[in-house]
């Protein structure tokens, strides 16, 4: 066999969660490693190989300027580039900055806010660098990443359903929570990939995947106010760890409209932080 | 009236006690089925894997409503107090998952072993209702009576025992009477049960029926038995919904530009659940379960639904490529051009799809716009 | 209409019938005998069975295969052909998915699996049934691209049975003239009596023949509508407006038959994904008489 | 060729399979037979030109020039199909160029005869304009199939860029 592939991994901003999915692969990770060179992973190993890379996973979002510049190197070193995580895909819960004034976060957060050099948004690996595949997720879902892996030394397309989580409820035989709970659920709207997990344990989906295709946001939130929710809780609930996703973010500033001031959850937060 | 000796002819009617019920159950799993009737589960009524009588959700009943699900509890402790639940028998005979086939490499090339059936469960269903054996007998057409025969579909009901019950009770999205195909069970099962305050008129549907009720203890039904079981039953007929039957299948395919349909797509999620909770729906997909170094490759079929765009994919592209079209494909194959492939409409009025809408879309009422009426 | 299970002849010349399998799940195990690049993109796969069950296996023209790479897929190719020589049956596969990709990749030699044949193929027993000697049937094969695949077998049929039948004309339609399929066999077909007229959308040096679409062809030729039977196969939207010129000249719907192409996963009408109104191309075609189709050709996104 | 024979050989192009015969005899009676030898050119691209041709045999392939990729050849016309037709509803200025692809047999009018014809009577100027824009419409149906651009298949975009 000619030499193995090469795969690095990258962090921006983010939790790590998603490279801690990727840990969590486990045997199969040994199974990874008799085909392919893991050579950039610094979550699991100090080894740190310059490039170039055969396949680079990138998590988090791009909220710096710094960031901004070495994730365009990075592009250039890699031949396939996979961004995994809902920060990587649509900026991540981080993007919340994009609806407050980032310095009053500074403000707020650090003691001489002049030495941190930060840009106004959290923003998508793809809005900077052309990406080959985006896996959603927050965290992604370890088996939708090995199937990743799997299709790009396959030379096959990856098996990522764009379908709602809904579908994936019936096949494991989980009972509607908005049907038979009222319990709020963007589920119908959101892609699957977790398994729907959530609402499995009786719990609304969060969102994590992100919008499914075609997703009708403005009936199932026009659904949501019917059964008594308020607006700005609707808004909350679809900004969160993927609200800057095209979709998501359109609907929630539709319903935010000019009540956008007491809807902004983050300037609330930043304002709560600066008290 | 019982023993081996004295079995209740096909067609007749016996009384069978509670206790006798809880016999029944332990007699069908000391026969080898795995027992499936309704439980409790996060809400609904689910049907799984059941023990004993104790397991059924005595004295719980449904409330339905376009969109709307809850349970409540019954003054009484019927065991059968209810209507239909999100799920179906579709999950047991046409399963979510399954393996169709299996594929090994050697250096001869790739082998494939397709699945046969034999090892499928040999299921019991307690509790199924009119409009679900009517549903039963739709995907009989799809599976094995068209040009081919599914095998794991053939080899689970082949082996199937059917325990019907006869609804007392109908819910506001029921419209089986319209449909013809309810509220009363008239054949298709093995034993049918009406439920009465201190046990169960059982009417014997078949020898495989008659054979195993006369495992149990029975006794002769009264005509005043026989006049409660009828009372209870009508109680079932009293539906507020129906459906134009014998309309409904040239309204849909009549209609086809209707602006109708991009009126229901403003509402429409489709985010399938309509399809899934359907117990004649029958579209899947084939996915491949691999290894990682791809030696043995297990083909995996798992239900899918005409409302996904990946659905219709066909050179990179989606033929049906807005919710509107996939709205009007599902509601004419069910309504329409499903008799013509099959002889049969697709719906059985069960309103599955109406309750477990999460925005309540109501079919009853689109055919009637669609055919123009005012709804 | 054939039925799956009526007899025909094979491109090969031997006599058979196909049968129904009983497990629609059951595959073939097969090997990439030879790959005969066709043109970017597209190449002849000659496929030969490996597996005991081979034996049993047999096709008319216009059914099709469902390629099966382990691990990838299945892809619906129609069978284009037989080699007597290799025992390989053809497929004329465009590189459009991960399956035809993979297929690609995998070479000469490469080991795949094989399900079918599947689907009703072209009405050639009724043309033969309908083709009196005093009035023989004229045979038009109207096609576009890479839908001469699909008619291959049922053209060098109609050479076969010359002597029964009329006037046989193809009317072929591609990109350009160096993306034709079978290039040489055009010339050959046209050595053995077939009118061949070959229409390219885009010119390229050195083409001397026609520039336009097949519509246009149409519009030309001298007709017999009343003992005309067309077979059509290409794009969707191409076979539309075919059989609309042959209806204005005169030509009956239901004397025109097309082969349909949808998503489909089982092919054997389980699947659902394959619907076109009524109908399971997969099971009820692909190919379908046209005047039965016609009323859902013209709906968007049906 | 006499005017029976022209109104004859008229009458067998399916140009004019709808026309009634006395449009026929006033056609013919404008026309006159004219022949190309294969790769003669019929005219040229920007040329004014008074012809208005009606193809009885033979193909014209049409062409027009583009600075760095030269004589593009967009279309082939064929028996009873028009040609030149911008001498009658257009300004007379030549969109194309045509080229015999074989021996042609044409029938030729005059433009500006048959622009008057059609004007002195509107019966005549109605039929004749109604066979060229049922020729214009089938050779915008051609354009725009030939557009469409049917037999092409982009394989990345199938394969979703992998590979």
């Amino acid at each position: 066999m000619a030499a193995k592939p090469r795969l690095a991994v990258f962090k921006f901003a983010s939790c790590d969660g998603c490279q801690l999915t990727m840990l969590d692969c486990e045997d199969e990770l040994l199974a990874l490693g008799e085909l392919l060179d893991i050579v950039h992973f610094l979550e699991a190993s100090d080894r740190a190989e310059p490039g170039p890379y055969d396949v680079t996973l990138v998590e988090g979002s791009i909220t710096t300027p710094d960031d901004a510049e070495r994730i365009r190197h990075i592009r250039q070193q890699s031949r396939y580039l996979v961004t995994i995580g809902a920060c990587a895909t649509s900026g991540g819960i981080q993007a919340l900055r994009n609806w407050a004034d980032h310095e009053d976060f500074l403000k707020a957060v650090y003691a001489s806010p002049q030495y941190i050099q930060s840009l106004a948004t959290s923003t998508a690996i793809a809005e900077h660098v052309p990406v080959d595949f985006e896996l959603r997720g927050c965290p992604i879902d370890k088996r939708q990443l090995l199937d990743v892996v799997q299709s790009l030394l396959h030379g096959r397309k990856p098996h990522t359903p764009s379908h709602s989580v809904c579908l994936d409820c019936k096949r494991r035989g989980t009972v509607c929570v908005m049907v038979a709970q009222g319990i709020p659920c963007l589920g119908p709207v959101t892609q699957s990939g977790c398994g729907a997990l959530c609402p499995a344990y009786d719990r609304g989906c969060y969102g994590c995947f992100g919008p499914s295709v075609q997703p009708n946001l403005v009936s199932l939130t026009t659904q949501f106010h019917a059964t008594g929710m308020a607006t700005p809780d609707i808004v909350r609930g679809l900004r969160l760890f993927n609200a800057y996703a095209p979709e998501f973010r359109h609907e929630s500033e539709r319903l935010a409209g000019d009540r956008a001031r007491e809807c902004d959850a983050p300037t609330a937060i930043a304002e709560e932080v600066q008290s | 009236m019982s023993g081996p000796d004295t079995q209740t002819p096909v067609g007749a009617s016996v009384f069978l006690s509670l206790s006798g019920l809880d016999d029944l159950i332990r007699s069908l799993k000391q026969s080898g089925y795995e027992v499936v009737g309704p439980t409790l589960r996060q809400g609904a009524i689910c049907y799984d894997r059941i023990h004993a009588v104790q397991d059924l959700p005595r004295g719980w009943t449904d409330r339905q409503e376009p969109g709307h699900y809850r349970l409540e509890r019954r003054e009484d402790d019927a065991c059968f107090g209810y209507v239909v639940g999100p799920q179906s028998w579709k999950q047991f005979l046409f399963p979510p998952m399954s393996t169709v086939s299996l594929a090994e490499l050697s250096t001869d090339g790739w082998r494939v072993t397709a699945n046969d059936g034999a090892n499928e469960p040999r299921f019991a269903f307690l509790g199924v209702r009119a409009c679900e054996l009517a549903a039963i007998a739709i995907q009989d057409r799809v599976f094995q009576q068209a040009a081919y025969t599914d095998p794991i579909y053939a080899a689970r009901r082949e082996r199937a025992l059917l325990i019907a019950v006869n609804c007392t009770q109908a819910a506001p999205t029921c419209f089986c009477e319209s449909m013809h195909t309810g509220p009363r069970c008239s054949s298709g099962f093995d034993l049918a049960l009406t439920e009465l305050d201190d046990g169960f008129i059982v009417e014997v549907g078949s020898q495989r029926g008659a054979t195993l009720i006369a495992t149990v203890a029975t006794v002769g039904v009264t005509d005043e038995q026989l006049q409660w079981a009828e009372e209870r039953r009508s109680g079932a007929r009293k539906q507020q919904r129906q459906m134009p039957r014998e309309t409904a299948r040239d309204t849909v395919l009549g209609n086809l530009q209707h602006p109708r349909w991009s009126e229901v797509a403003e509402r429409c999620l489709s985010c399938t659940n309509c399809t899934q909770v359907c117990p004649t729906c029958f579209c899947s997909s084939v996915h491949e379960v691999t290894d990682l170094d791809m030696t043995r490759v297990e083909r995996e079929r798992v239900w899918d639904s005409c409302f996904n765009l990946e659905f219709s994919y066909m050179n990179g592209g989606a033929v049906r490529n807005s919710i509107r079209s996939r709205y009007r494909q599902w509601l004419t194959h069910k309504l329409g051009s499903w008799h013509e492939q099959f002889g049969t409409s697709g719906c059985v009025g069960c309103g599955r799809c109406i309750t477990w809408c999460p925005v309540g879309i109501d079919l009853t009422e689109e055919v009637v716009a669609l055919a123009g009426g005012s709804t | 209409m054939t039925t799956p299970n009526a007899e025909c002849r094979s491109t090969s010349g031997c006599h058979v019938s196909t049968v129904t399998p009983a497990n629609p799940w059951a595959a073939h195990s097969a090997e990439i005998v030879a790959i005969e690049p066709d043109y970017a993109g597209v190449a002849t796969y000659c496929l030969r069975l490996t597996d005991p069950a081979r034996a049993a296996y047999t096709c008319q023209p216009g059914q099709f295969n469902m390629l099966y790479l382990p691990g990838v897929g299945e892809s619906a190719i129609s069978v284009s052909g037989y080699d007597a020589a290799s025992d390989a049956w053809l497929h004329t596969v465009r590189t459009a998915g991960q399956v035809t990709g993979a297929l690609e990749r995998l070479g000469p030699g490469g080991k795949l699996a094989l399900r079918g044949p599947f689907g009703v193929g072209w009405p050639l027993m009724e043309i033969l049934s309908t083709s009196a000697s005093d009035a023989p049937r004229d045979l038009i094969f109207a096609v576009g691209g890479i839908g001469l695949a699909p008619l291959r077998m049922a053209i060098e049929w109609s050479i076969r049975e010359r002597a029964k039948l009329g006037r046989l004309t193809l009317l072929y339609g591609a990109r350009t003239p160096s993306t034709r399929l079978y290039p040489a066999q055009l010339d050959d077909w046209r050595q053995q009596g077939i009118d061949v007229l070959t229409t390219v959308d885009r010119f390229e040096p050195g083409w001397t023949g026609q520039i336009g679409v097949v519509p246009d062809l149409i519009e030309r030729l001298k007709l017999r509508p009343d003992r005309t039977t067309v077979l059509t196969c290409g794009p969707e939207v191409m076979m539309r407006y075919t059989a609309r010129g042959l209806i204005a000249r005169g030509v009956d719907p239901s004397d025109i038959w097309l082969s349909m192409e949808r998503n489909m996963q089982c092919a054997v009408g389980f699947c659902g994904h394959c619907q076109l109104g009524p109908t399971f191309i997969c099971k009820d075609g692909p190919v379908f008489r046209y005047d039965r189709l016609a009323p859902y050709l013209d709906i968007e996104d049906l | 060729m006499d005017a029976a024979a022209l109104a004859q050989a008229l009458s067998q192009t399916s140009f004019a399979l709808t026309l009634p015969a006395a449009t026929i005899t006033r056609l013919a009676a404008l026309a006159q037979p004219k022949s190309l030898a294969s790769g003669a050119t019929l005219f040229r691209e920007g040329d004014s030109h008074d012809g208005f041709y009606i193809v009885r045999s033979g193909h014209v392939v049409l062409e027009m020039g583009i600075a760095t990729r030269g004589r593009a050849r967009i279309l082939t016309v064929g028996p009873g199909e028009l040609l030149a037709w911008s001498t009658l509803v257009g300004d007379s200025r030549m969109t194309a160029t045509a080229i015999a692809q074989d021996d042609v047999e044409l029938l030729a009018l005059s433009g500006r005869e048959l622009a008057a014809a059609c004007e002195a009577d509107h019966e005549l100027g109605f039929q004749i304009m109604r066979r060229i824009a049922q020729g214009l419409s089938k050779r915008l149906l051609a354009t725009r199939l030939q557009m469409l651009d049917l037999f092409h298949a982009d394989a990345s975009a199938a394969t979703g860029g992998w590979s």
